[in-house]
């Protein structure tokens, strides 16, 4: 009983987090409070991963997918929640006009469900993690009541996911109806049969939808643009983590083989994804968006590590997707530091950077950093990500693909550019921009300059993270 | 460990420097000039005693005889490590960066007066990663060093240029970058490719060179080195970025564009285009032979066309580098050295070139010929210093690009009569585009009085050493020419050895 | 006992879950919206259900009560946003919510 | 004393770069002293070199000085070393001589001017590179003092550079001659690839040893460097840039363009003669081009009106009677020629400057007149200039030397006596411009007042070269005048001697003594009867304007080259590479605008989307 509490530690220690929160916030309402509770549990969940590994033991074979693999994704869930959870806190200041409490509720809600995803075994809890994390994300998207694109982004995102869901959900029908079961393994074994092939598209398209490439990336840019800063870092980057693990727990269940076609209907989505995000924020003026379109753009070029399989393409699958990670939380945090939840909008807009370097050098050199990272130049960490992924796709010989990826990579350097280059112009002389009143407390320099130490660390030694995640990941 | 310092120099001194214009604007130019100096300080040595004795007996470059050396594991994953290597052409190419780099502090002594910090950082740390190109014998690292020094490039032209600046930056960064991700897949087909044929993973140049990738995947992955190295040179078609980017950049931009980044190209395809891939280069020869020279005649025509002085020196670069890629191509050892000694009679003939524009320009604040004329009266020291460096680059015998040239034209015309002819014919638009310079900025009426100063003693004594360094490399060149001599001697036999056999294979 | 064929249900709720699809799609009304991602969701329920009864097993019904939860949990936010955007706009028309986009007007 | 070799080019270079560095510093006065001094102690050396040499020639009539190794690599070593063997001792004389008495005429030529400093810098540096040019063991390094050389006389053509005009005919004279230089080029590419080295003497026995009589290499090699010799001698076709060089300095024009540089590519030839032996096409071709180029010239020379072109045209027609010379093997009576002619020639160019001096720069012959009792010592050297020019038989140098040429054409076989035939008309056509010159200048009403006046830098220049084109033909005499051979000797240990001369050598002779005195007598006439004036004053016809622009050459090449050059820079100007690239970018503006659109911000567009992406991928993974 004791190992298969050890097991399960984490998942009930985030479950009982929300449950703390909800008593102390039915007790009293304190921000402090119910953060303190919020980062605790995200941290004592972290820490029980390594513990619950040691147990060697599941107690919910049918339900949760325990392994290694599934607990490393889902400790980088709670990591990356957690760095949402600080850049809310900054963000949500006492000045403002809603209650403040409810936010690391969600957020805490949301990890749950994204860690019941990523260590699921079976359609049903990953049905119900897709839904818990969906439905907490509606909710801190709209969580500036006062702000109408906020409100207008959560009832797209809540219709569109909606729809998401239903398809995935007729899907995974489908595949019940077909093969009786609700766990993986039977679907994978089946033969392609018309039922089979179209559960897999319509789970597929869901997956597509939650992972922004072509052509189920159509809603990103509003809901990123519409959301708080934290709330679109949150969207962008732990739905993407969640899907990614069970994609390569599917991919490495025994049996699995990924059929010629379903490989060329992922690579022309990959294709796709490239070029078409890239494309689309050539000329933007709203940096979000531009992270949304980039977004789609960089899953694609994961989809080819995925593609490549292999060693050296998992290995690039789950690099990428933690330097990812760092990188976006780090981009949505440069705007969440300089804005605030009270105010009409968010600094979101590129000419808002308009002469960072000169007012807040730190600041932009971090946002230099990551634009970097992004665009995939070295000293920063997206090179070797990148690197990875053409490492991948080169040993695959995806060559259209690659070539693909070096284009696209290309069109996106004139838009990573160009906001380096804005905030290294002339500050004008525009006294209410928000980037250069905002205070900005300790936490949130000692947090950024903790995700640039990350970004650059990683980006120069990039071996103590290999290390680490080969660790973890086997 | 000597090589790492001649990173770690440059990059602490960038980091120092940057804070340290909050003091004084004075402190990041001394800490520049200081850390320079330091630098120069350790490099110069190493060609004398053990070095001199390295340097007089070639020998294979599997038995890691250097003039110095340092390994240190970096990514052990992927079979990656930090090796530095350093030889004749190598240290040529470092003493070339330094110097250079000195002169690009000097001349922005007074031209940069606001964030000299960060101008001075970024300056160092381009440097830094031109060091680190010349030293590094790991084909990741030498990238990455590749792709290191395009970043503070893109910041000085970026931050410090002039006004078109933005689009000028872009477009230098997305030329250089796009073409330096070709030559990373290159870098990864060629890895992988050894690891296939052996089963090791590895980077490291030296045993990469024993692969030799044959046939139309040969030359598929020699392409993308190739095409990388080949924007950089610059060579037409791929030669836009360059008249843009100088034109806007400052002048120690400018400077450190001509006089360093273009030479990674001609050392990237002698260190590692061609010896990498012999048979694929030699498939390749006539057209890399053919855009040489189409360089030379259209890089010397465009200069002639130009108003602006800055774009037609730029123009003239890359006629000088068609030279450069002939010579190459031509697999012939005294070309080689032609090669090596025109890259660095052209760092600093052009390099004080784009110093007198920058004077110039910063006198008259402006660039365009059709509105100077006549400098000669007002500024003589300023026009005679101009023309001196004009007649240079033109190719003038008793000076250094003579020499390079010479020997290109001598080691091709053994391989082939024609192009070496033609070559030579290009040598009469160079005639003209500097004459039709000299007369359109110096000579003629001064149409108005310009109440402006004379080189002052920082700037006459700078343009003296460069003027010594191109008389020097003129009529002594002998000494660079050893130095350089065991590089070539290891780097040709390599091309020759492996391609007779190859090309039969090949075809 | 007649065993039922599942393929009549199976059809039923495709034809329902393409009744959805359309009613998404042609409406533009915000309430008609929700109704329409809830005969879809719905059709995935009896989906479920005619899995369950073809195989003889629980889980089509269980998961069926998993989705109706998320049905109702999925309309009432819905219904929330519905309201706000009403206040604002004195619309339901969901294509009036239309500040975020790239295309000028 | 022959040590000091090396002083000699090191001497003006030294100067120069003095004069380079602080001449700004400098008063007038010192930059002239150090750049008189500079040439002087060449010429003082060369001198001494000269004596001791005729007191005890080295071994073998050579004198190497190993300076330092320009490059040695694997199959090419340049040694920087000076050679001077008696070809090159004569030129050396002639050059640091005559340099020495242009620089004291310059002090005051140029005095007053506006970069007095720099112009000496510029004419020390072309001592220096002039000095190089001939004493070069290594044909390398001669190409290193050749374009030295031109680099210096483009910097003094356009010396006066706020005047475009300048500017041009400067630009001009360089990219003729580095047109010509490149095929020179070609030449010394050809000769190091397959005879292996660069040195001059080296080379030549390799090239005896391994190539035949008339081969094709030697005759593409000689004729390489011939055309680059020619552009430098600006002979036919290369002519045109030397009367646009006039527009530099006078003094610049009688050192440069008269007496030293202009006759390299002589030098070039003798020097190479082993080669053109080899050769026999090219030798052919030599002479006829010079035949065509001493006629052409002549009759252009004779309708000029400003004064330094008559000279600039005479001396094209002079150089192509020395390369008539060589075309026929008489490479002795050929550097005869070089030796009178520098001498009258920079003779007529100094009086010429002169005149100009005092004539507030008038150089137009026309608006001159009547200036023998106004300027007499301009006009005493001015006449012995242009009788050695008109080859006035015995007391003038010129007549010696021509003679000399004559006599060896006339012999030479197959089409000799043809070139003789228009040797000897050039000759006649010589004399007559060259008084015509005279007399229009020096006599008859004065139209221009004279101010001014001249002293010991302007007399001390004329008066020695007056007195050297006076007497220096005696040191090579005909048969009948004593048959001295000084010069012949000097050269013989390098050219060997010429053939010996027929008893019919008296009538062609005789003929080459008349001739001249018919010419002038031709000039007297048409001056006395006015005729010159008359068609100077008229509207020129169209055979008159033909030979005024020296027969159309510059419009022809302004045609052939410099138009489609012209086309081609207009065309390329905006470098079309960058507009494809402009026209990429502005496709993929295109399709981001495009793609944008379907960001429209519709709920149900967006759903619509959704639903389209999921049909494609069901349609693909079970229809496909």
């Amino acid at each position: 009983m004791m190992t298969l509490m050890q097991a399960a530690a984490p998942l009930l220690v985030l479950a009982l987090t929300v449950t703390a929160m909800l008593a102390a916030l039915a007790i009293r309402r304190s921000f402090a409070v119910t953060i303190g509770i919020a980062a605790t549990g995200l941290i004592l969940a972290t820490i029980s991963i390594p513990w619950a590994l040691a147990a060697r033991a599941n107690p919910f074979p049918s339900l949760f997918n325990l392994t290694p693999d599934a607990l490393g994704f889902a400790g980088l869930i709670l990591l990356a929640g957690l760095a949402t959870l600080i850049l809310a806190t900054l963000y949500l200041t006492r000045d403002l006009p809603l209650p403040r409490e409810e936010y690391p509720l969600l957020l805490v809600l949301a990890t749950l469900g994204a860690f019941a995803m990523a260590t699921s075994a079976g359609f049903i809890t990953l049905f119900l993690g897709l839904e818990t994390m969906t439905i907490a994300m509606i909710g801190m998207i709209a969580y500036p009541r006062d702000r109408p694109e906020a409100e207008e982004a959560a009832l797209k995102y809540l219709v569109l996911s909606g729809m998401s869901s239903a398809i995935v959900l007729f899907g995974i029908g489908l595949a019940a109806l077909a093969t009786g079961h609700l766990t993986f393994a039977p679907l994978l074994a089946a033969g392609p049969n018309p039922i089979i092939l179209t559960a897999l598209a319509l789970i597929g398209a869901g997956a597509g939808f939650k992972l922004s490439v072509v052509p189920f990336h159509i809603w990103v840019p509003d809901i990123y643009a519409g959301a708080p800063a934290p709330s679109a870092a949150y969207v962008a980057v732990i739905p993407k983590i969640a899907v990614i693990a069970v994609i390569l727990h599917l991919l490495a269940m025994p049996g699995s083989t990924v059929s010629p076609i379903l490989a060329s209907a992922v690579g022309i989505v990959a294709m796709l994804s490239m070029l078409v995000g890239n494309l689309l924020a050539l000329m933007q003026e709203n940096l979000k968006r531009v992270l949304g379109y980039s977004s789609i753009a960089h899953l694609g070029y994961l989809l080819i590590a995925l593609l490549a399989a292999g060693r050296i393409g998992r290995a690039g699958v789950i690099f990428y997707i933690v330097t990812y990670a760092i990188t976006v939380i780090g981009a949505f945090g440069v705007i969440g530091v300089l804005s605030r939840a009270g105010s009409a909008r968010d600094a979101d807009q590129i000419d808002d950077l308009r002469g960072l370097f000169w007012h807040r050098p730190l600041l932009a050199t971090i946002m230099t950093l990551i634009l970097l990272s992004l665009a995939g130049i070295p000293p920063a960490i997206g090179f070797i990500a990148k690197l990875y992924i053409m490492a991948a796709g080169v040993s695959a010989d995806l060559r259209v693909l690659t070539a693909t990826l070096v284009l696209s990579s290309v069109i996106g350097l004139f838009y990573y550019l160009r906001i380096i280059l804005v905030m290294a112009l002339k500050p004008a002389d525009r006294a209410e921009a928000p980037a250069s009143v905002i205070a900005i407390p300790i936490t949130g320099w000692l947090t950024m300059a903790g995700l640039g130490a990350l970004i650059l660390g990683f980006g120069i030694a990039p071996q103590s993270l290999m290390t680490l995640l080969h660790a973890v990941f086997k | 460990m000597i090589l790492a310092w001649l990173l770690i120099i440059p990059l602490l001194g960038g980091l120092l420097a940057w804070p340290a214009d909050r003091i004084t604007p004075m402190l990041p130019r001394a800490i520049s000039l200081a850390t320079l100096l330091l630098e120069l300080g350790l490099i110069l040595p190493l060609v004398h005693g053990s070095g001199a004795a390295i340097l007089s007996a070639p020998s294979p470059i599997t038995s890691g005889r250097w003039l110095a050396t340092f390994d240190a594991s970096w990514i052990p994953t992927l079979g990656i490590s930090i090796r530095l290597d350093l030889d004749g052409l190598s240290w040529l190419l470092i003493v070339l960066t330094t110097i250079i780099g000195l002169f690009a502090v000097i001349v922005s002594w007074r031209e940069i007066d606001h964030s000299t910090g960060f101008f001075h950082a970024n300056l160092l740390w381009s440097l830094a990663g031109s060091i680190g190109v010349f030293l590094a014998l790991d084909l990741f690292l030498f990238f990455f060093f590749w792709e290191v020094m395009l970043v503070p490039m893109y910041f000085i032209i970026a931050i410090w240029g002039h006004e078109h600046r933005r689009r000028a930056a872009i477009k230098f960064f997305l030329f250089t970058q796009g073409s330096g991700l070709l030559m990373l897949l290159s870098i990864l087909a060629l890895a992988f490719l050894h690891q296939r044929q052996t089963g090791v993973l590895t980077f490291d140049y030296v045993t990469l060179l024993a692969s030799q990738p044959t046939g139309r995947l040969g030359t598929l992955i020699m392409l993308g080195f190739f095409i990388a190295f080949l924007v950089k040179l610059p060579s037409f078609p791929v030669h836009i970025w360059l008249p843009d980017t100088h034109t806007e950049a400052p002048t120690a931009g400018s400077v450190i564009l001509a006089s360093i980044l273009l030479k990674t190209a001609g050392y990237g395809l002698m260190r590692f285009a061609v010896p990498l891939f012999t048979a694929a280069a030699h498939h390749i020869a006539p057209i890399a032979m053919a855009l040489g020279t189409i360089s030379i005649f259209y890089g010397a025509i465009l200069a002639y066309g130009q108003s602006d002085l800055k774009k037609l020196v730029a123009y003239s670069s890359i006629s000088h580098m068609g030279f450069v890629l002939i010579g190459i191509y031509s697999f012939n050892a005294l070309a080689w050295q032609g090669a090596v000694i025109l890259m660095i009679a052209h760092g600093v003939s052009t390099g004080a070139l784009f110093i007198t524009v920058g004077s110039i320009q910063h006198r008259l604040h402006t660039r365009d010929l059709t509105r100077m004329g006549g400098l000669w009266t007002d500024l003589p020291r300023l026009s005679s210093f101009g023309t001196f460096f004009v007649v240079a680059s033109m190719g003038l015998p008793g000076l250094g690009n003579f020499v390079g040239e010479f020997l290109i034209l001598r080691g091709v015309y053994a391989v082939s009569p024609t192009i070496a002819i033609l070559a030579a014919i290009g040598l009469i638009p160079a005639a003209l585009y500097s004459l039709i310079a000299i007369q359109r900025a110096f000579h003629g009426e001064a149409n108005a009085k310009r109440g402006t100063h004379d080189f002052g003693t920082r700037e006459t004594a700078m343009m003296l050493a460069l003027g010594a360094a191109v008389i020097w490399l003129g009529i002594d060149p002998q000494p660079v020419l050893k130095i350089a001599a065991p590089s070539i001697a290891v780097l040709l036999p390599i091309t020759h050895a492996a391609a007779i056999p190859a090309t039969r294979r090949g075809t | 006992m007649v065993s039922l064929s599942w393929h009549a249900p199976a059809t039923l709720a495709a034809m329902l879950f393409i009744i959805g699809l359309i009613g998404l799609l042609a409406r533009r009304s915000l309430i008609f919206v929700l109704m329409s991602i809830e005969i879809m969701l719905n059709a995935a329920g009896l989906l479920f259900i005619t899995a369950g009864m073809r195989w003889g097993n629980p889980q089509g019904q269980i998961m069926f009560i998993f989705v109706i939860n998320l049905a109702g949990a999925e309309l009432a936010l819905g219904l929330i946003l519905l309201l706000r955007l009403r206040n604002r706009l004195t619309t339901l028309d969901g294509d009036a919510a239309n500040r975020l986009r790239d295309v000028q007007a | 004393m022959n040590h000091l070799l090396w002083l000699v080019p090191a001497s003006p270079l030294m100067g120069a770069t003095i004069l380079g560095l602080c001449g700004t510093m400098l008063p007038a006065r010192a930059a002239a002293i150090i750049g008189t001094a500079s040439v002087g102690i060449a010429a003082f050396i060369a001198i001494l070199i000269g004596l001791h040499w005729y007191a005890a020639a080295p071994p073998s009539h050579i004198l190497i000085q190993h300076l330092w190794t320009w490059l040695t690599l694997p199959g090419l070593t340049v040694d920087i070393s000076l050679y001077l063997d008696p070809v090159a001792l004569l030129m050396m004389l002639v050059i640091t001589i005559i340099g020495t008495l242009i620089h004291l005429f310059s002090t005051a030529y140029m005095a007053g001017e506006a970069g007095y400093s720099r112009y000496f810098a510029y004419l020390n540096l072309f001592v220096a590179a002039m000095l190089l040019l001939i004493l070069a063991s290594d044909l390398l390094v001669l190409f290193v003092g050749w374009e030295g050389v031109g680099v210096c006389s483009y910097l003094l053509v356009g010396f006066w550079f706020q005047d475009a005009a300048n500017g041009y005919a400067a630009r001009k004279s360089f990219i003729v001659t580095r047109i010509a230089d490149i095929a020179m080029l070609a030449g010394i590419l050809l000769l190091a690839v397959k005879l292996g080295t660069l040195s001059i003497q080296p080379m030549l026995a390799r090239a005896t040893e391994l190539w035949p009589h008339g081969g094709a290499w030697p005759t593409l090699a000689a004729g390489l460097l011939l055309i680059g010799g020619l552009g430098k001698s600006a002979q036919f076709p290369f002519q045109t840039w030397l009367p646009d060089a006039m527009a530099g300095p006078t003094p610049v024009s009688a050192l440069i363009h008269a007496a030293t540089m202009v006759t390299a590519g002589v030098y070039l030839v003798v020097r190479l003669h082993v080669l053109y032996l080899l050769a026999p096409d090219v030798l052919l071709a030599i002479s006829i081009g010079a035949g065509i180029t001493i006629l052409l010239a002549a009759l252009a020379a004779l309708v000029q009106s400003d004064i330094k072109r008559v000279l600039a045209y005479s001396t094209i027609s002079q150089i192509g009677y020395m390369f008539l010379a060589l075309g026929v093997g008489a490479w002795s009576a050929g550097m005869f020629h070089f030796l009178t002619h520098a001498v009258f020639k920079a003779l007529l160019f100094l009086s010429a400057g002169a005149i100009a001096m005092r004539l507030d720069h008038e150089q137009d012959i026309f608006k001159m007149g009547g200036l023998r009792t106004s300027l007499p010592l301009a006009f005493w050297s001015f006449l012995i200039g242009a009788a050695s020019l008109a080859a006035v038989p015995i007391i003038s140098a010129g007549s010696f030397s021509k003679e000399m040429i004559l006599g060896a054409v006339w012999f030479a076989p197959g089409i000799g006596p043809g070139l003789w035939a228009a040797g000897l008309l050039g000759a006649l056509i010589t004399a007559t411009y060259s008084f015509r010159v005279v007399f229009l200048v020096f006599f008859g009403p004065a139209h221009t007042p004279v101010t001014g006046r001249s002293g010991a830098p302007i007399a001390v220049p004329l008066v020695l070269l007056a007195a050297g084109s006076l007497l220096i033909g005696w040191l090579e005499t005909p048969s009948f005048l004593g048959g001295d051979r000084l010069v012949m000797t000097l050269l013989h240990p390098v050219l060997g001697s010429p053939a010996p001369r027929s008893a019919l050598a008296i009538l062609v002779e005789a003929a080459g003594y008349i001739v001249p005195l018919l010419g002038i007598a031709i000039a007297y006439t048409l001056y006395r009867n006015g005729h010159w004036q008359r068609v100077a004053a008229a509207e020129p016809g169209a055979l008159r304007r033909l030979l005024r622009t020296g027969f159309g050459f510059d419009a022809l090449y302004e045609a052939l080259l410099v138009r489609p050059f012209m086309a081609l820079v207009r065309a390329l100007r905006h470098d079309p590479v960058d507009h494809v690239v402009t026209l990429i970018s502005a496709a993929t503006l295109q399709l981001h605008h495009t793609l944008r659109r379907s960001q429209i911000g519709q709920i149900r567009r967006y759903a619509a989307w959704l639903m389209a992406g999921s049909i494609a991928t069901i349609a693909l993974l079970v229809f496909a």
